[in-house]
């Protein structure tokens, strides 16, 4: 597969781009693999690819029902933030964060990941204490971040309206690393990696019924016919609950619609990304000058992806009060997405009841953030059994009380 | 009881319709068994009103029963008689399983006059609730949402109705009235 | 954007006038349950792709808890009834059944 | 060159001409005009700039769909960028302006992005600006934003007002072409109620334009008399100018009024969100015509032929003088009829299908037109529009076969239905072959509540192609609408004549075969640049689903949402992969169907009213004296009260000190108030609380903690107990409506059986705390109608008595650690007695004071916070507060969770009160460093010189944080509270806390009570 540089397109520009190859493969499954990772969402991707990278473990399948990257990868608002309270949450989306800053290098393939910086503005007393507070803990997590002044965010953040009269500006906990990435490009630059390793990504391709024997999982049964594995990874936000049930098992999840929405594109009026959490908006511009917009989610479950038009409405309402500008603007589309909510809000990587079965889920309205991190550390986990970077987000931690309250900050997570 | 004030403190507004702070009202939140006679009498004694059926309101001048759940009430009677109601409520209903708290100044109590249609108009632009005559015809009594608050309203004519929120609310709900009333932005739907 | 039917007041309430309270007839377990069965009664629960049981509230109405029968895929509501129920009225579980083919009522634990 | 024409325009008034400004030039048009209408009538054919290449480019449609003119309106707080100029209607003083071309339109630097277009194939920014990595975020991400992103931000705040209207609804038609109305008049007369509305300020569609003829009227009197009938029933209302935006589930449906756009007046709403629940939704729709793929077609003066039609017939607006027509079907023919009743010339119709003898083809050949069967457009030429068209034999690969001099070309793809709305809730397409277009699947509608269809479409939006057809297809179906909901159709549909039509053939490029060079020219998407070569590409590099496809090559992302480019890019796709098109699938619409105003979606929603304030009865007086407000929940509490030339926190200091002195006054009204009554009254608050409530005595108090189900304490409060079945619990400011309301959850779905009655009373009084050592003078300065004294009315007792003749019910409980009473007084008196306790208190110097004055005499006195000691993740047993934990009590909640594993866990972290060795004041948050270095395998430095353990994740490992922290007046140093492990079994150590610098501030662990430990001062 060849390399793509400027120089491979300045070729190709000369012979009418008839020489690019595939990016990755359709081929046919095998009989069996060594690992079979259900889902072909930037998640699962990313497993696959570290399983190979880290590991040496290439005989891989990932199997997709849809098209790859068709999931949630491809319906957030790409938001890559680590500026979390707990030290597991912490931990994971930093190491996630810091892969993000070379992964258009690792993976030979602009994923377009733009540190242009993320606040999240405090707007009640309430909020400047439980920001402090997180600012203080990212100290000592390694997580950069800094608690910043009001005329500092009217600073990196002209368009803001810092002297609401109903919520004022008290400041902001600001990551300068934060940013955004092309949320598209990530799943595809995974796979584009997996491919050229060997493995085999089956699009099409639903698994139907997970086979295991004497507790143990042998292989899984799909559209396409049975095929064997030793390991099993779930990687399938927002039909988690679903494909364990097959391998008879019950997850501390809901599945419920989450929205977002772009507006047209402007030219450049905003550089940074913003999370207003008493007001429940968050808000960056892409590189194609939309201002993307992150929408609430139903309280009830719904497999739609298409969800309630008040949570539009809700987000939009705070926004032009915090953002006044926005208001002449117009609203392109909307769409939702179906996010997976545990216990505690956060996700779930863990070895399952069935032996040789991983879950990952749980992402709830988090998971863009968290792909290479969530793939780095599950891939430790299905190789060697353990890995301290999803050792807190076991399944057992709902029956021992052993929460990782992320809402106990006053940043939601997104 | 000449320091008594509303929330709204007597403000009025004219626009497509006239909104106004209905004043001091009494108001009872009464609890209890609908089906047990005693109860049925106790209430209709003291409020001197019919039992309203699900979802009704029945007045007689500055006097009614509103329906407010399957188990709920909202007496109204005059302001200076609340004490006097509440008494008489407890002495009546005895041992039996009831609530009966004075609401009076836990609420704002609107009255909307003007043409039915356009009262109609201005509610529609603040509630989700159906508002055409069929669904919420005179006397009968709709608790819904009022923008971003709770609210209950009921029309008492066809040209008037009454509405009702929670007194801390009181001037947000006056500017939503005022704003959905103003001069010239009559929808003419209803 | 749901419309569910208050069983109490019987208007048609617009999904910003309820509150959703989750899976419905949960049993509780208190003191002297073991950890699985707490753990069940607070974290697990159904997330089918299909027929499901929910509590809502008609939280800015008459302020009742009344419980839905709801497809989570196409969101048909089969029925809505009072909170004071151990299961579904029967002429909802017929009405699933008619609807659904070969669903049957589970056992709730 | 297009221009005005002398005669004609049935939607322009000659008699009103209007002067609007283009980027600066003054122009003419006349009312009725489109801002596109008036561009085309003055010449203007350039219009706009493309997103990607800044390729020069002009009007293509003259409706919804136009991807190309859009426009920057308006200025300061009435400016709006990307609007369309063909849905834009003109009015006097209308300033207008180009977008994306620096500096000018005319000459536009970025147009070098065209140059270099074969380096920019789709996607091509996946393939490079790899290295050096830190120029990606400084230096090519910068350029490419800067020339992408169409229109100017708007700087100013919005000057105008919106608003939102909920209806109810039988039957809603969307559409006002015949299609619509006849659907409307069929389901209104069946006596349903209908709501027919159309996005554009006149009524009718095509058909009026295309001067057909219904029921032996022409189309315009027909329309005219139908709408007459309309109007005239009382069971229908209809709106023009009010766009259906999107289709919801149980039929929701947005509907999108613009009100004032055509004539601005900032004293009128300007556009209206409609949210409609409609029984039925009919949508009549209509379709629109595709563009054919041929080389050049993007240059200015390249049009739709319907749109060319439409500028002539509505607006008297020639786009040229010379145009060629391009077609795969028979209706371009009505084009060529138009053009040449018009006097313009049609050199040539270029029709690919080999054989022509459809009746409209027939037509025009009368009329003079020259036919060229089987022929195409090898490719369209001239500088910034079109000058010569290259004409080729469809079948071949583009030799030129004869060269057509034309400043316009009017093209003919074929017609697709507008299925936006019925796919908005999941309705599913069918390809029917014969158009060659998806059409919605009858089979596959979107489902309301009741499981069945809600969304039906009707007309040319269902795929009906000629009039009589349409007729009989809206009537039908408004009828179907009408009796969905019950109601019996009866009327008969209205007649057309049977249009005999030569079936059309597909062309999804021209000429067949046209080489690179020609598809590479050969666009799909105007808007966003995209071409033939580029969708080839993305379908050879395995981008082969659709979403791929448009995501890479970001075909249909546009602001026209792929109106005119969806179905075309489909099937060059589906002819790279050698797929049927329906097999290649298609792309779900999401709304809104055209964009809107993000203004209008907030409606009234802003300013004052962009949320509920909660006032206090008392409100008033701290608004008049100079409160400054912290927001607490929808509340706006006083943080403090500053004097004139007073900090905020000198102010703090202040009341702080007055009060623990001599008096302080707290309005404490937020306060949650419910009142909970019945025989099994007390057996429910055993439950709810972690203790005894059914042992209270009556005329007593007792402090109260609840917990969640999950163990974690969620509110506290002072419960009283009123009489043998009435409890009064107080809950804090934003437990009120939460606490209720799970109180009102659990009897309703658990207790059901249990005889309890709740009621919220919190906004029935007004609560005012008179705190500190003088506070019963004052109250005895108001002549109680009872005895205050200690002993008559001890510590946590309540009375019931007048003060100042106002009925009052006065609870001695305290929150400071001082004599202190709080006052509950009916609102409507709750300023008349704050008012009359400040008189009383003048003479002790009595201070009201904030929220930020009682956390810190609260934190003084070691109480804890809600929402400060507690997180959600805290239990009561974490704070040190086991005594109010029954241990009697079988069952309340939380007692269950309370027991697992790590809830028992001696590492807990505790709460103690922590004071740093230097006096200051600790850091909101900051959390102790874990220097128990044998514990962990690791450890680092985390403070010059320092050491700690860290976790396998090498984090700094900590065992404490700071939940409250401040200066405190009265023992004038910095005091805190805080959660340490094991913190109550190690008193006096210190801890070394980290500062966000890297430096750290130490503190010893001390007993969190401050200030008077022993509690004498209250109890006086």
């Amino acid at each position: 597969m060849g390399r793509y540089s400027v120089f491979a397109v300045a070729r190709e520009a000369f012979r009418n781009h008839t020489g690019w190859q595939r990016a990755w493969s359709s081929p046919e499954a095998k009989r069996r693999y060594d690992v079979i990772i259900i889902g072909a969402g930037g998640h699962g991707l990313a497993t696959a690819y570290y399983l190979g990278k880290n590991f040496g473990i290439t005989n891989v399948a990932v199997l997709e029902k849809g098209w790859l990257g068709g999931g949630n990868t491809g319906r957030n608002t790409t938001i890559i933030r680590s500026n979390y309270l707990q030290d597991p949450s912490a931990a994971i989306y930093e190491k996630a964060r810091s892969l993000y800053e070379t992964l258009s290098q690792d993976l030979n393939y602009n994923v377009m990941f733009s540190p242009r910086g993320v606040m999240m503005l405090a707007q009640t007393e309430h909020e400047v204490r439980g920001y402090k507070r997180t600012a203080h803990a990212n100290v000592l997590q390694g997580v950069t971040t800094e608690f910043i002044s009001p005329e500092r965010v009217k600073q990196l953040c002209p368009i803001i309206e810092i002297r609401g009269p109903r919520y004022p500006v008290l400041g902001a906990l600001w990551q300068a690393r934060g940013g955004t990435a092309r949320h598209d490009a990530v799943a595809w630059g995974y796979a584009r990696k997996c491919s050229e390793m060997g493995m085999d990504i089956i699009q099409k391709c639903e698994v139907t019924g997970i086979r295991s024997e004497g507790g143990k999982v042998v292989g899984v049964t799909t559209n396409r016919g049975d095929i064997d594995c030793d390991k099993l990874g779930v990687v399938v936000a927002g039909h988690s609950g679903h494909v364990a049930s097959m391998a008879g098992f019950r997850l501390p999840i809901e599945s419920v619609a989450l929205q977002a929405m772009v507006s047209e594109p402007i030219k450049p009026c905003m550089d940074v990304v913003v999370m207003a959490n008493t007001v429940h908006g968050y808000m960056s511009q892409s590189d194609k000058g939309e201002m993307v917009i992150g929408g609430g989610a139903d309280g009830y479950n719904n497999y739609t992806q298409r969800g309630s038009f008040h949570h539009i409405e809700e987000t939009v309402r705070a926004l032009v009060e915090t953002f006044p500008m926005i208001s002449r603007l117009k609203m392109l589309r909307q769409w939702g997405g179906i996010v997976d909510m545990t216990g505690d809000r956060s996700p779930i990587l863990s070895k399952a009841p069935v032996d040789g079965v991983f879950i990952n889920c749980g992402w709830g309205t988090g998971g863009f953030k968290a792909i290479p991190g969530s793939g780095w550390g599950f891939a430790e986990l299905m190789a060697k059994g353990e890995s301290p970077l999803t050792a807190g987000f076991g399944l057992e931690r709902f029956r021992e009380g052993r929460f990782v309250d992320e809402s106990v900050a006053a940043g939601v997570a997104h | 009881m000449s320091d008594v004030v509303t929330a709204l403190d007597g403000a009025t507004f004219n626009g497509t319709i006239a909104v106004e702070d209905a004043g001091l009202t009494g108001m009872i939140t009464l609890r209890g068994d609908f089906a047990s006679t005693s109860f049925q009498n106790a209430v209709t004694g003291v409020s001197g009103v019919n039992f309203p059926g699900k979802g009704e309101v029945n007045s007689v001048g500055d006097r009614g029963l509103a329906w407010m759940s399957p188990d709920e009430l909202l007496m109204i009677v005059p302001y200076d008689q609340t004490n006097a109601a509440l008494a008489e409520i407890t002495e009546n209903l005895g041992e039996e399983h009831h609530l009966a708290v004075n609401v009076s100044d836990a609420r704002a109590v609107f009255r909307l006059r003007g043409n039915g249609n356009v009262i109609r108009e201005v509610l529609a632009k603040l509630t989700p609730a159906d508002l055409r005559v069929a669904a919420l015809p005179t006397g009968r009594v709709r608790r819904t949402r009022l923008s971003q608050v709770p609210a209950a309203f009921w029309f008492s004519a066809e040209d008037e109705a009454t509405l009702i929120c929670f007194r801390s609310v009181a001037e947000y709900v006056f500017g939503l009235l005022r704003q959905s009333a103003a001069e010239g932005s009559e929808i003419g739907y209803f | 954007m749901l419309i569910l039917t208050c069983p109490y007041c019987g208007v048609d309430c617009d999904e910003t006038e309820l509150g959703a309270g989750g899976e419905a007839h949960l049993k509780r377990h208190g003191p002297g349950s073991t950890d699985e069965e707490f753990e069940s009664y607070i974290f697990q629960r159904e997330n089918p792709r299909g027929v499901h049981f929910e509590r809502w509230r008609h939280a800015m109405g008459c302020g009742k808890w009344f419980h839905a029968a709801r497809d989570t895929a196409t969101l048909e509501v089969f029925g809505t009834y009072v909170a004071q129920a151990f299961e579904p009225p029967q002429e909802i579980k017929d009405k699933i059944t008619a609807k659904r083919p070969g669903w049957t009522w589970r056992d709730v634990a | 060159m297009s221009h005005r024409l002398s005669t004609g325009g049935r939607l322009i008034d000659r008699s009103k001409p209007v002067t609007l400004s283009f980027n600066g030039k003054t122009m003419r048009g006349y009312s009725g005009d489109t801002l596109a209408s008036a561009l085309l009538g003055e010449d203007q054919m350039l219009m706009g700039r493309s997103f990607k290449y800044h390729r020069p480019r002009g009007v293509v449609a003259s409706g919804a769909e136009e991807p190309n003119a859009l426009m920057g309106l308006g200025r300061d707080g009435f400016f709006e960028p990307n609007a369309r100029a063909t849905t834009t209607e003109v009015f006097d003083g209308l300033e207008a302006q180009s977008q994306n071309h620096w500096p000018s339109l005319e000459f536009d630097v970025g147009a070098i992005n065209a140059k270099l277009s074969r380096f920019l194939p789709a996607g091509f920014y996946y393939k490079m600006f790899l290295w050096p990595r830190a120029f990606w975020k400084h230096i090519y991400e910068p350029v490419i934003r800067e020339s992408a992103g169409l229109g100017k931000p708007p700087r100013k705040r919005d000057k105008d007002h919106y608003e939102h209207f909920n209806i109810t609804v039988d039957v809603l038609v969307i559409g006002g072409g015949i299609a619509g109305l006849t659907a409307a008049k069929a389901a209104a007369d069946a006596g349903a109620e209908v709501l027919l509305v159309e996005q554009t300020a006149h009524w009718g569609g095509r058909a009026v334009v295309d001067g057909e003829e219904i029921d032996g009227l022409a189309a315009e009197d027909w329309v005219t008399r139908t709408i007459g009938e309309l109007e005239g029933m009382e069971n229908v209302r209809i709106r023009s100018r009010t766009m259906g935006a999107g289709v919801y589930d149980h039929g929701y449906t947005l509907l999108y009024e613009r009100l004032t756009d055509h004539a601005p007046d900032p004293s009128l709403v300007r556009q209206r969100l409609w949210k409609v629940r409609a029984g039925q939704i009919v949508t009549a729709t209509g379709s629109i015509e595709r563009p054919i793929s041929f080389a050049g077609n993007d240059l200015p003066g390249v049009m739709l032929a319907g749109a060319v039609r439409d500028y002539v017939v509505n607006f008297g607006v020639a786009p040229g003088r010379n145009i060629v027509i391009v077609t795969n079907n028979d209706d371009a023919y009505r084009t060529a009829l138009v053009l040449k009743k018009a006097g313009l010339a049609v050199p040539v119709v270029l029709d690919v299908r080999p054989e022509v003898k459809g009746p409209l083809a027939e037509a025009a050949r009368k009329a003079g037109v020259r036919i060229t069967p089987g022929r195409g457009i090898a490719s369209v030429q001239g500088k910034s529009r079109v000058e010569t068209v290259l004409v080729c034999e469809q079948a071949g690969d583009g030799a030129v076969v004869e060269e057509v001099v034309a400043d316009c070309v009017a093209m003919s793809g074929g017609w697709s239905p507008v299925v936006h709305l019925w796919s908005h809730a999941g309705g599913k397409l069918t390809w029917n072959e014969d158009e060659a277009h998806f059409r919605p699947d009858p089979e596959m509608a979107p489902t309301g509540a009741d499981g069945n269809p809600f969304v039906r479409t009707a007309g040319a939006a269902n795929g009906a192609i000629t009039t009589s057809v349409v007729l009989l297809d809206a009537h039908a179906i408004g009828q179907a609408a009408a009796e969905a909901l019950g109601f019996t159709a009866k009327g008969e549909a209205p007649k057309a004549e049977e249009e005999v039509r030569q079936p059309m053939t597909p062309v999804w490029l021209m000429p067949e075969n046209a080489p690179y060079e020609k598809r590479a020219k050969a666009w799909l998407d105007y808007q966003n640049d995209v071409k033939v070569t580029d969708v080839e590409l993305a379908a050879r590099e395995g981008y082969e689903s659709v979403e791929h496809t448009k995501r890479y090559t970001t075909l249909g992302m546009a602001t026209d949402q792929g109106k005119l480019s969806n179905i075309n890019g489909l099937a060059v796709l589906s002819r790279e992969l050698g797929t049927a098109i329906p097999k290649v699938g298609t792309t779900t619409f999401r709304p809104p169907y055209t964009p809107i105003t993000i203004g209008a979606i907030a409606g009234e929603a802003k300013g004052d009213l962009f949320q509920p304030v909660r006032k206090t009865p008392i409100q008033g007086w701290h608004e008049k004296n100079n409160a400054h407000f912290e927001p607490v929940g929808h509340w706006r509490r006083p943080y403090a009260f500053p004097k004139a030339g007073e900090s905020v926190h000198d102010a703090v200091m202040r009341e702080v000190n007055a009060t623990r002195q001599s008096v302080g006054l707290l309005d404490a009204s937020t306060l949650g108030k419910l009142i909970v009554t019945g025989p099994d009254a007390g057996q429910f608050l055993d439950m709810l609380y972690t203790n005894m409530m059914s042992n209270l005595a009556p005329g007593k108090c007792r402090y109260g903690l609840m917990c969640s189900e999950n163990g974690f304490l969620i509110d506290d409060g002072v419960v009283a107990r009123l009489d043998d079945q009435t409890w009064l619990c107080h809950t804090t400011s934003g437990g009120a409506d939460s606490i209720h309301a799970a109180m009102e959850e659990w009897l309703q779905t658990e207790w059901w059986d249990w005889k309890v009655y709740v009621a919220n009373v919190t906004e029935q009084f007004a609560q005012i705390g008179v705190v500190g050592p003088q506070a019963r003078l004052v109250l005895e300065a108001l002549g109680p109608s009872v005895d205050l004294s200690k002993d008559a009315l001890p510590f946590m007792q309540w009375t019931d008595c007048t003060l100042a003749d106002i009925p009052v019910r006065i609870f001695r409980i305290s929150f400071s650690g001082e004599l202190s009473y709080e006052i509950a007084v009916s609102a409507g008196q709750g300023r008349a007695l704050w008012d009359r306790l400040l008189e009383a208190g003048d003479p002790h110097g009595i201070t009201p004071y904030g929220t930020e004055a009682l956390h810190i005499m609260r934190a003084e006195k070691g109480f804890i916070m809600i929402g400060d000691e507690t997180d959600g993740t805290v239990i009561p047993q974490d704070l040190g507060l086991n005594w109010a934990i029954s241990k009697k009590k079988e069952d309340f909640l939380g007692k269950r969770a309370q027991q697992r594993d790590h809830m028992q866990d001696a590492l807990r972290w505790k709460l103690v009160g922590l004071e740093t060795l230097d006096g200051s004041v600790l850091p909101d948050g900051a959390y102790a460093v874990d220097t128990h270095l044998d514990k962990a395998a690791n450890s680092a430095e985390y403070a010059p010189g320092k050491e700690a353990a860290t976790n396998d994740n090498g984090q700094i490992a900590t065992c404490g944080r700071v939940t409250s922290t401040y200066h405190s007046p009265t023992l004038g140093r910095g005091i805190a509270m805080g959660l340490v492990e094991r913190g109550p079994d190690r008193m006096g150590e210190v801890l070394s806390f980290a500062r966000t610098d890297g430096s750290v501030i130490e503190a010893r662990i001390v007993s969190p009570v401050f200030y008077d430990p022993d509690g004498e001062k209250q109890n006086v």
